[in-house]
């Protein structure tokens, strides 16, 4: 059930790059939300070299030493590396621990060696299937919660996760345009499967002393705005995305009303919202994310970041050295630039600046600005009778941020898309329990395998 | 806090230009009752298809139904997809519009129509991530496709023996991640030896032309919305070599 | 013979990114320092293209579309696309032509279609062996002169090179830690060479009705940059690359007496204090060259620039879209950033931010900083008698900045390598008739192929 | 506008970490003439070398000035480089002494001193850019080593034709571009085709390790100071494939 209902910030104008109302302090002299902002760099390993756990850690042992080693080339003063699980090492819980305790033995020689701050991030697999299994009691959800143990004991510092409950859902009415069916996908049954598998990751973190960090809606908004893409793509409407973010903000809070502490995860654009709401500190990706995807807001979503992310780079070689040194070095000087503002008094500047970038550039941006953001969480906590109440309250609110802003520009077809998205929002039922009875009647029977028992429904 | 007055030195919104100009649908039926069904398939509007399609039986022979009806009016909204007038939303509402009445109409005839050719998708082991090859199902059967949908995360033995079972025009895969792609080469090689030589179309997230286009087989899809033109050119009799000429070069 | 003799501006607080005293246009509605900054990408093609002209050629083309593409699908305003040729493209001048008329088709499509603002510019490939042929009539100067040629009449609107003149004497003194022989190679010869090779570039641009762009010391100071590195190397002294770049500037400054326009070359890293000098527009690379090389002012050099860019990436493929799609995102949102800040009214602001970031990160970007880079411009015209006196004057100037503040801090060997090098600068003769008649003695002896002739001596 | 109080959060200056605490050269010589030659290599006195090697060789044979002074001074002076209290520019004016040292008293011995093996160096075709090869020159002359300084734009046959030859331990290729070092690949295949397995060093500007251990032979140089380790191991007997192993994993 829903906990927040008051905001952590006074106001949007409060909030900024660096610094967190909750921060959190980990791994070597590393605190996120502290004052400063620190890059975040997550490696990707080559094909192939997945084949063997042998030839996958020392995949990671190059990335990693690469990382650190231009971390001290160029004077970075800290550095969280993500890493992110592909699916062989959470289905094989012992890679993902052999992994965090090879990141860890490298950071432990340069933080002995050059006093360099550091941080593991361990980012789990959900590689459950909600179509095919029961995903509260499956092989997959097993596997997930040893690797988490297995994460914690060899040296991950924060243990997250990109949770998919409520994905075979979404997955068949985003590219329907069915923003009844996205509200629930997301809000309803992703909520409800954050609130079960979260209650899990905070008592291993607990368990290990390690820190629970965040989920994001990478697996269901982070779908919409990708396939929303940039001005010239016609997958999803840019409108539709948006509303489908703003869900999304009520979707990953779960995880810190059950006792998650953050740093939230990079690919969480909602997590503006979030920080709005909890205070926790945020990782967020923007322009030095574009090697991993596109997007319309590369230098607003920097705003309020606590850490500064690239998303995920493959290891090659580029011509200045392999792509997460070439990616660490941007990273980091993106943050020396943030980190300099805040030293001269100047970081409410480089906000304004960040965002007048991107405000009108799409209505991505345009509803994760801080002010929009901040409303869109006080429409959040002021519905907290229930996660649909919360969910549907910040589609509406962001709705009606994007079309009372005469200076939001929108071609007709993407205004006809949230014009026609708000009167469905608008006239959904007022209770939970009248939404998911209607939603189930009519998914059960279009969604093949879809199953309410998998969401305690 | 300055104002910004100008952002046209900051970001152009390419988006707007031409906005406004698409026109809508240009095709009708004279028959009323085929206007409904076309109209339902334009709109997209599942909730009405059954009602017309039967109300339409009652004065049509099924076959009109599904040619002048339902698949002019998908034709019509490939094109308007194509013009950049709908967006994909409405070419997937409007496949599921087609299909549930090209069942009834099927159900009436008491067979099913033939079908272009079959063919066999998938995504990866170890890959969940399975909207796009959902998508390149509903646009293959939109385009007159049978398709064998395997699901996501199929071991490589599924996918070959998929393919000898059912001989598609082709076969499709799709990968969110990197580790995950590497199957793709392995089938690649699996059905090279035993002898096939269809066109496997490697799509989705980190899948990229270099991977695909570095074994055999393999023609990279860049969208799903490639799909069905691949299709027809291998049903047209075009080598996987050929295919990746036209759509990889 | 040097001309310059007074500063483009009456102060260091003048200069800001975005505007030059003398901007320049071109292309397709494209202005270079007429109040705003362009990103300037530049596409390498993949090894194994360069072996035909047609497959050469064909690279170029998706390459270009690719970024031209990226620009419309996020709404960068205008870009400069360099065509930094491989040798093949200049040796054969026709593929230098052709491939500039493709780039040019393809501006032309979007220009049309969306309104994109771009422009060209050719870099043509330096290829003289100083140390082998005679410089100034050899076949690969006909070839360099032809390409030109080709290169304009094909749609290039802007005409550059990196020429070479004197590098056989710096590549000696530079790893010799050799202040006297690289003040010689750089600031003598590379400045006599200039004087001949841009006579010509600047008769071909006036010919077609381009713009004659500009030069850069890549051959010389950068190679005593990169070698310098990042803080854990030991090839070169970071104080003497930094010296070396100052001298740098009084050399690359020839091109804009023999008549260049600018803008000046990204890789030109002195170009900040040629600005000062000159008011042309320049063209910078910092961060966001990470792709190309590492440095150690990866915000600072932003501070006065123009156009903004990569220096050089390899054309792959990467999770989000090729890397030239991914390094023109990346700098359309670094320029975003300048040009919010430039309609806020925040500039300067953001100016600070960049330099604070870097300035006592380490000697390059010090002596870098407008400030101090104004003063490096002042010595130069102050000297202004011979191409010798405003070169060592530059050194001395920067060293004595170097010295002079008590926050930049240097290792031991770092400031004995500066005070060593400023012994020997001072103590070299004044007129630059000794100098030259000094070191043609000495390196005739040590350097093999070393002709006076080549530099009209 | 405000000052910035404290760097420390923006960046953090590892190069002073440690710094001050190196020492100076540990090797001296209780003769006060090789002593002398020592403190000249040592200190890379090019101008003065001359005249201690001729003064020392008044009492001193030649095999001892070379061993006991030129070598040994050399050794210190890649200690001190190697423990980061110097810099490559001492390395290499260290060399250059050396160098000349050796030379002066190979006149005195009336022959050139046995050389520990033969390198045969190169830049590619079209790249003038030979800095990278001089430096490797310098240093392996320094530890040793004939080299056959084949110069900068070299074509494919004449690399291959050097090697037939002069039979060298080694071989290596510096290029400051990918599009020139496409060259290895091909002088790669000569050798091998013409039966010869000796390593083939590639470093430089934009070479990278992946390229150059795609295809035989390679051996990717990471940096022009790896050179004479390198040329160790192949007189040691060690294959390709072993340097590969060692060096680039
Ligand atoms: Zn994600
Ligand atoms: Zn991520
Ligand atoms: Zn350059």
């Amino acid at each position: 059930m829903p906990r927040y209902d008051q905001m952590a910030y006074a106001s949007a104008a409060e909030m900024i790059f660096g610094t967190a109302k909750n921060p959190v302090s980990y791994g070597r002299d590393f605190t996120v939300g502290g004052g400063y902002v620190y890059p975040e760099l997550v490696p990707h390993p080559r094909p192939g070299t997945e084949s063997t756990k042998q030839t996958l850690v020392k995949e990671y042992e190059k990335m990693v030493t690469d990382v650190l080693d231009r971390c001290v080339a160029i004077g970075i003063p800290g550095i969280q590396i993500e890493l992110e699980h592909v699916y062989q090492m959470t289905k094989n819980p012992e890679w993902g621990g052999e992994i965090a305790a090879a990141t860890k033995r490298l950071q432990d020689d340069y933080f002995r060696k050059y006093g360099l701050k550091s941080a593991i991030r361990a980012t789990v697999a959900d590689y459950r299937k909600p179509d095919e299994e029961d995903i509260r009691n499956s092989l997959a959800l097993d596997a997930i919660l040893k690797t988490f143990q297995a994460s914690a004991a060899g040296g991950a510092d924060n243990l997250s996760i990109e949770s998919v409950g409520g994905k075979e859902v979404s997955d068949y009415t985003i590219v329907r345009q069915d923003i009844r069916g996205t509200l629930f996908g997301i809000g309803v049954l992703g909520s409800r499967d954050m609130e079960f598998m979260w209650k899990q990751v905070v008592d291993i973190a607990n368990k290990y002393n390690v820190t629970p960090g965040g989920d994001t809606n990478c697996a269901q908004a982070n779908v919409a705005m990708f396939m929303a893409g940039g001005y010239q793509d016609r997958s999803v409407p840019h409108t539709f995305a948006a509303l489908t973010r703003a869900i999304a903000a009520a979707r990953s809070l779960v995880a810190y009303e059950q006792g998650a502490k953050g740093p939230s995860k990079d690919c969480g654009y909602e997590d503006v919202i979030i920080k709005a709401i909890t205070g926790i500190p945020i990782a967020m990706e923007g322009k030095t994310c574009a090697c991993a995807h596109s997007d319309l807001l590369g230098n607003l979503v920097g705003a309020c970041c606590d850490l500064w992310s690239n998303e995920a780079v493959e290891y090659h070689d580029m011509f200045g050295g392999t792509t997460v040194a070439v990616f660490t070095e941007i990273l980091g000087y993106d943050v020396a630039l943030m980190n300099a503002a805040i030293e001269l008094g100047t970081a409410p500047m480089l906000q304004e600046m960040m965002v007048q970038s991107d405000k009108y550039r799409d209505t991505h941006g345009f509803i994760l600005c801080p002010e929009n953001a901040y409303e869109i969480g006080k429409a959040i906590i002021s519905n907290n009778t229930s996660y649909y109440a919360r969910s549907r309250a910040a589609a509406i609110k962001a709705g009606r941020l994007m079309l009372e802003d005469s200076k939001l520009q929108m071609p007709a077809f993407e205004k006809d898309a949230l014009e026609s998205a708000m009167r469905t929002l608008e006239s959904l039922p007022d209770k939970e329990e009248d939404f998911i009875s209607e939603c189930a009647d009519i998914y059960k029977k279009l969604i093949p395998g879809f199953n309410l028992a998998n969401y305690g429904l | 806090m300055a104002t910004v007055a100008n952002y046209a030195n900051i970001f152009v919104r390419y988006d707007l230009i031409g906005a406004g100009e698409a026109k809508g649908a240009r095709v009708s039926s004279k028959d009323a009752a085929l206007q409904k069904v076309l109209q339902c398939v334009i709109e997209g509007d599942v909730d009405n298809i059954e009602t017309v399609v039967v109300e339409a039986l009652e004065s049509k022979d099924p076959m009109t139904i599904i040619n002048d009806g339902l698949i002019k009016g998908m034709n019509e909204v490939s094109r308007l997809w194509d013009e950049g007038v709908y967006y994909l939303p409405q070419a997937i509402v409007a496949s599921d519009a087609m299909l549930t009445g090209i069942e009834i109409c099927e159900e009436k005839l008491g067979k099913a129509i033939e079908k272009k050719g079959t063919v066999v998708t998938h995504t990866a082991e170890g890959d969940i991530h399975d909207l796009g090859q959902k998508i390149v199902n509903a646009l293959l059967r939109a385009n007159g496709y049978e398709v064998i949908d395997l699901g996501k995360d199929v071991p490589v033995d599924d996918v070959v023996a998929a393919v000898k079972k059912h001989q598609p025009v082709m076969v499709t895969g799709t990968a969110l991640m990197t580790t995950t792609m590497t199957a793709f080469e392995r089938i690649s090689k699996r059905l090279s030896k035993d002898g096939f030589t269809l066109p496997f179309v490697c799509g989705g997230g980190a899948v990229s032309l270099e991977y695909v286009t570095g074994f055999e087989l393999g023609v990279y899809g860049k969208d799903a919305s490639q799909a069905s033109g691949m299709a027809n050119d291998a049903v047209n009799g075009m080598s996987w070599g050929q295919l990746r000429e036209k759509w990889n070069s």
